[in-house]
């Protein structure tokens, strides 16, 4: 966990209103695991004030990368920074997916929507290198919401993709691709991260087929290190159902510890 | 001797603590304190005013608890909390070790509770004082908040004073005509010291939804936007009142510290700063050290209360 | 019948008086109107209200009379203005041929100068009604002010509206604890709409000079740092009250103005943002209509007050 | 009066902490007289909220120049744009210099503290066009603070500098400087433009001279055009001494009227 006052942006890539961010962060790179997230600064002044939250897309010992969706007033500041400018950032922050021993050499789903797509990447990376077969379902409104396939194809991962108006793979949700996938062949395990219906609907397939499941959830952030209690969600305890810091005992929970809205 | 960074002196004393420097954090925005240890050195803090605690764990309140605003913050957390019993211990035990003043934001439903929790705690060591944080809604009196009225305030204050060995400042809500009564009725009922200003009642609307951005409807505004008015009213309760005054709202930098401490303030709070950047409280420390070495100020106490105002 | 920007309705209704669309201009932030001729078409305006009118001419405050802080102003000009008198004279007779209601904001060093204006003005013709600022310091009562107690902002609305024949606004000020309680005295002593809210009593401190950075020492925070307090403070109002509630307070888009009316508000006006686009008040007219179009809402008074809270 | 939402900045010269803006706006440029002011928008944001004003450095049937010192944070976000950026400006505002035909063919004196240059280049420019003789007065802490020699040189303008540490020119205040020239040649009109101490000790050399002179006030400005009265000087009426606005009546105002603080 480090602050990174001022790490500098390698290079932006991107596609309409979806950004790809690659960060020299040494210390940061080497020590993210999929799943986790950092807090980056978008402006100098008072406005916009607090940090926003982004999952680490990939890292490596070089850095990190970042990728996101313009989404309202701080990541549209974001979106306007060039390579070479320099960021302040927080991180990494929370506890990512679980790969376990236990789903070595066998098949595992990852399901990502929209922005979600976001920590699947480097969740699959590193569960090819822990010798776990991924594979990835992505789904986006349309073609153009879909950029990382380019990416998930260099990089030999299996993967299919959906749009919800047809114009590439799969016509229909992505939980629909799933429902299908998951009636051929059952997982040893899904991993998913996506708007929360998205999700909701993803944890009865998985509860339904048996197949344990992980999500990251998201939340409006004020600090992302468990200090303000502001990005709570309902979470089965063992004592009962509480609200629980996203940031700090998440923003990855099993899908039966999570009661959704 | 020339003024140095070493030999700056930044202490402050409120009478019955004094304080390395004069920056502590405030309630609610610091956790318990040891969420920070990553990010600073709390040794270097004036002293961690740790979150509001109620005798009982409490729940808060549903989401979304936080929304931004221009400028500002507003938060209905609704002081969810681990309550007296974990805090002792699960927390105690290591805050104390850090060698730093902990005060302890002390909540309640109603008058009973509070006493509750100052009595256990005042059991326990390693405590500096307790802040009494006057803003909650009584659960006994319609929700009424003592902070309101003077009589409310002087009853509590007195009460809790009364109860408890250790010294007691009393946190002020600028939801009030007049700032200036409540903290007389406090400082008449025997508070130590008054803290100013808790956060102001505010809301948040979605207009795409027309739902308010707040699981609970209302919340409280903190951060910069709040600054001009806490600064008038830290101004207000410091030219009145004998007992010292906290002062906070907005404070980002250790210029908006020296600003309070220059209206009348002994010593600041840093609150939703923290949030922006963890390491926010020991900045300032240090940019005020800076700031006094550049004005030949050999001592950051013979600043306070140094408005010119005529 | 689709909707359209031709077909959208922007009018409201205030009971004593229809506006074309909700949008005003606030008091002393669109100067006596006519300032503003080069920069927008004032018959596209709901309305105007003047700057506050005392009968005498007044000299105001000394400069530095603004200041900015982080998105709000502070501004301590004192209200000068050229009085009742070279007002009807000299501004008067343009204002009234433009066509759109003129409303006249009042106000007075004590109880009789608030009556003088009105019966002067009583006596002229082309203004819509009056908007009491009941925030200005009584020299009579030790500088105390109407708008802080119930009881004297009762006396005030029940002797100026029996003094005048015209509508009257009544202009609540945001520094109590509790806005409803002023609201509801104002009204039971007949006020025909409130309006909220007047500026935050703050202060900035030059920390160089160790100085107020306002000659005044004191002013009137209002701009985006504000807006979340008054939009709480129009949706307690407008929830408790029967007459229509004029909302403000960093309205600075028609997403803001908006939010107001959900909130509860029939009409709203836009201050500092005339400031910073002198054009604002008739952009916002425009950014209401475009959103009616865009959400299919056929008439904008359809959402007064439709915030769902639960 | 125009309010230009989209004037393209052309060019930006900077000398440290000092920035010259050429700015495309053809009514403008058209409509500006030397000694008035535009109104410019520095942010997008609520922060900083209000415009600020700065004097017309040049103009012409393209557009106008400004010419502005790095003071604060909307002086600062101002600094950082690019040619090719757009601004969101408004004027020409307030009440400039008076050229009159009574010094015709005489000499006249300019005299610029600092920043305070910045309307007397265009002043300069439109005397000499108006048959009358400038003389400039240029003052500054050292000789980084006065970059407009160049172009004073340049345009074969009149002028002698100073500077306070000698670094150029005179060494002295610029009202040392003017004192000297004044016992040398009584020019037939004074214009100034810098601190108030330094126009203040003008007033009185003028005043002494028995020269008439001119003075460009500023303040902290909420509209600039008339509408909040938060931009008053202490200035003499017909009536007595009222505050009047700089930004309606002004901000050039003759010596004898200004009460200077
Ligand atoms: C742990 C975590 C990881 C995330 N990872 C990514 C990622 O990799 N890529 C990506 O594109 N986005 C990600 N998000 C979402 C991202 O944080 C928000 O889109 C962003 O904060 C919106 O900020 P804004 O200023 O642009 O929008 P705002 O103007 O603040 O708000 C726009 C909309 O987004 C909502 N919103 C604001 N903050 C959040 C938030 N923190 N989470 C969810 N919704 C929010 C608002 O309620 C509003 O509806 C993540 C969120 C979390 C909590
Ligand atoms: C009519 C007029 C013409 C001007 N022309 C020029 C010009 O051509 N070139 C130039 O460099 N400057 C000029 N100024 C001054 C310029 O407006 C200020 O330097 C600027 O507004 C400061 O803004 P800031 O945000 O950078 O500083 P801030 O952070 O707002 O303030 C920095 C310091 O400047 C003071 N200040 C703020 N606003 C003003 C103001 N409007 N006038 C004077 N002091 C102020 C503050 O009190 C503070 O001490 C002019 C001012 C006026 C009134
Ligand atoms: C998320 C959050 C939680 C808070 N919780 C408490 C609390 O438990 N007790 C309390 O007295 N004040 C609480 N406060 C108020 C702060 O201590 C402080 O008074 C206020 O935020 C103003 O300071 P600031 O502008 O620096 O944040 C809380 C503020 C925030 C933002
Ligand atoms: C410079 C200035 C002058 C004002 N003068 C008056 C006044 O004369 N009478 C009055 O009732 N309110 C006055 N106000 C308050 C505004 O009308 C309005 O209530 C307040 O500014 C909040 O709205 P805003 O945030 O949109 O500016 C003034 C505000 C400003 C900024
Ligand atoms: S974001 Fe602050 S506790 Fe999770
Ligand atoms: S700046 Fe507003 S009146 Fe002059």
């Amino acid at each position: 966990m480090t602050i990174e006052r001022n790490a500098r942006l390698r290079e932006v890539q991107s596609w309409g209103d979806l950004f790809r961010f690659t960060i020299e962060a040494p210390a940061m790179g080497q020590e993210a695991r999929p799943g986790q997230f950092v807090m980056v600064k978008v402006s100098d002044g008072a406005f916009p004030l607090l940090r926003r939250p982004l999952g680490i897309h990939d890292a490596n010992a070089g850095g990190i990368e970042l990728f996101f969706k313009v989404a309202g007033q701080g990541t549209g500041i974001l979106s306007q920074k060039k390579s070479g400018d320099r960021l302040d950032i927080i991180g990494p922050l929370g506890k990512g997916f679980t790969i376990s021993a236990a789903t070595k050499g066998k098949k595992v789903y990852l399901v990502g929507g929209g922005r979600g797509i976001a920590p699947l990447y480097f969740l699959a990376r590193e569960l090819v290198k822990a010798g776990t077969r991924p594979f990835v379902l992505y789904g986006g409104r349309c073609r153009t919401d879909i950029p990382l396939r380019d990416r998930f194809e260099k990089s030999g991962i299996e993967f299919l993709c959906s749009t919800d108006d047809g114009s590439f793979g799969f016509a229909g949700l992505v939980t629909e691709l799933a429902a299908i996938e998951l009636a051929k062949a059952k997982p040893a395990m899904i991993y998913a991260c996506g708007p929360d219906p998205m999700m909701k609907a993803l944890a009865s397939l998985a509860a339904k087929h048996d197949v344990p499941a992980e999500f990251s959830l998201e939340s409006i952030m004020g600090c992302g290190i468990g200090a303000c209690w502001g990005c709570v969600h309902r979470i089965r305890n063992g004592k009962g159902n509480g609200w629980v810091k996203i940031c700090e005992e998440g923003p990855v929970f099993p899908g039966e510890r999570i009661l959704w809205p | 001797m020339a003024v140095t960074a070493k030999t700056i002196d930044l202490s402050v004393d409120l009478g019955f603590l004094g304080l390395r420097n004069p920056v502590l954090t405030a309630s609610g925005t610091f956790g318990y304190g040891l969420e920070f240890e990553p990010y600073l050195d709390l040794e270097k803090l004036g002293g961690i005013v740790v979150k509001g605690l109620f005798y009982k764990p409490r729940e808060g309140n549903p989401p979304p608890r936080l929304v931004e605003t221009a400028s500002g913050l507003i938060n209905a957390i609704g002081l969810q909390g681990v309550g007296v019993e974990a805090f002792v211990a699960k927390v105690l035990p290591k805050l104390r070790s850090i060698g730093t003043p902990i005060i302890v934001n002390v909540c309640g439903a109603d008058e009973d509770e509070y006493a509750a929790v100052v009595e256990y705690l005042d059991k326990q060591e390693g405590i500096a004082g307790y802040e009494l944080n006057i803003s909650c809604p009584n659960v006994k009196k319609e929700g009424l908040c003592p902070a309101l009225s003077p009589q409310p305030t002087f009853d509590l204050v007195k009460r809790i004073k009364a109860a408890s060995r250790r010294p007691l400042i009393t946190k002020l809500s600028p939801n009030v005509t007049s700032i200036v009564e409540i903290a007389q009725a406090a400082e008449e009922a025997g508070t130590d010291a008054v803290a100013l200003v808790n956060t102001f009642l505010a809301m948040a609307i979605d207009l795409e939804t027309r739902r308010p951005k707040l699981g609970n409807v209302y919340g409280g505004l903190s951060g910069p936007a709040i600054k001009p008015i806490a600064l008038r009213m830290v101004h207000q309760v410091a030219s009145r009142l004998e007992v010292p005054v906290i002062g906070m709202g907005g404070i980002m930098t250790g210029t908006d510290a020296l600003e309070f401490l220059v209206a009348g303030a002994s010593a600041v709070e840093v609150g939703t700063a923290s949030f922006v950047d963890p390491d926010a409280a020991a900045r300032i420390v240090d940019e005020i050290r800076r700031w006094c070495e550049a004005h030949g100020v050999a001592a950051v106490r013979d600043i306070i209360g140094t408005l010119k105002t005529t």
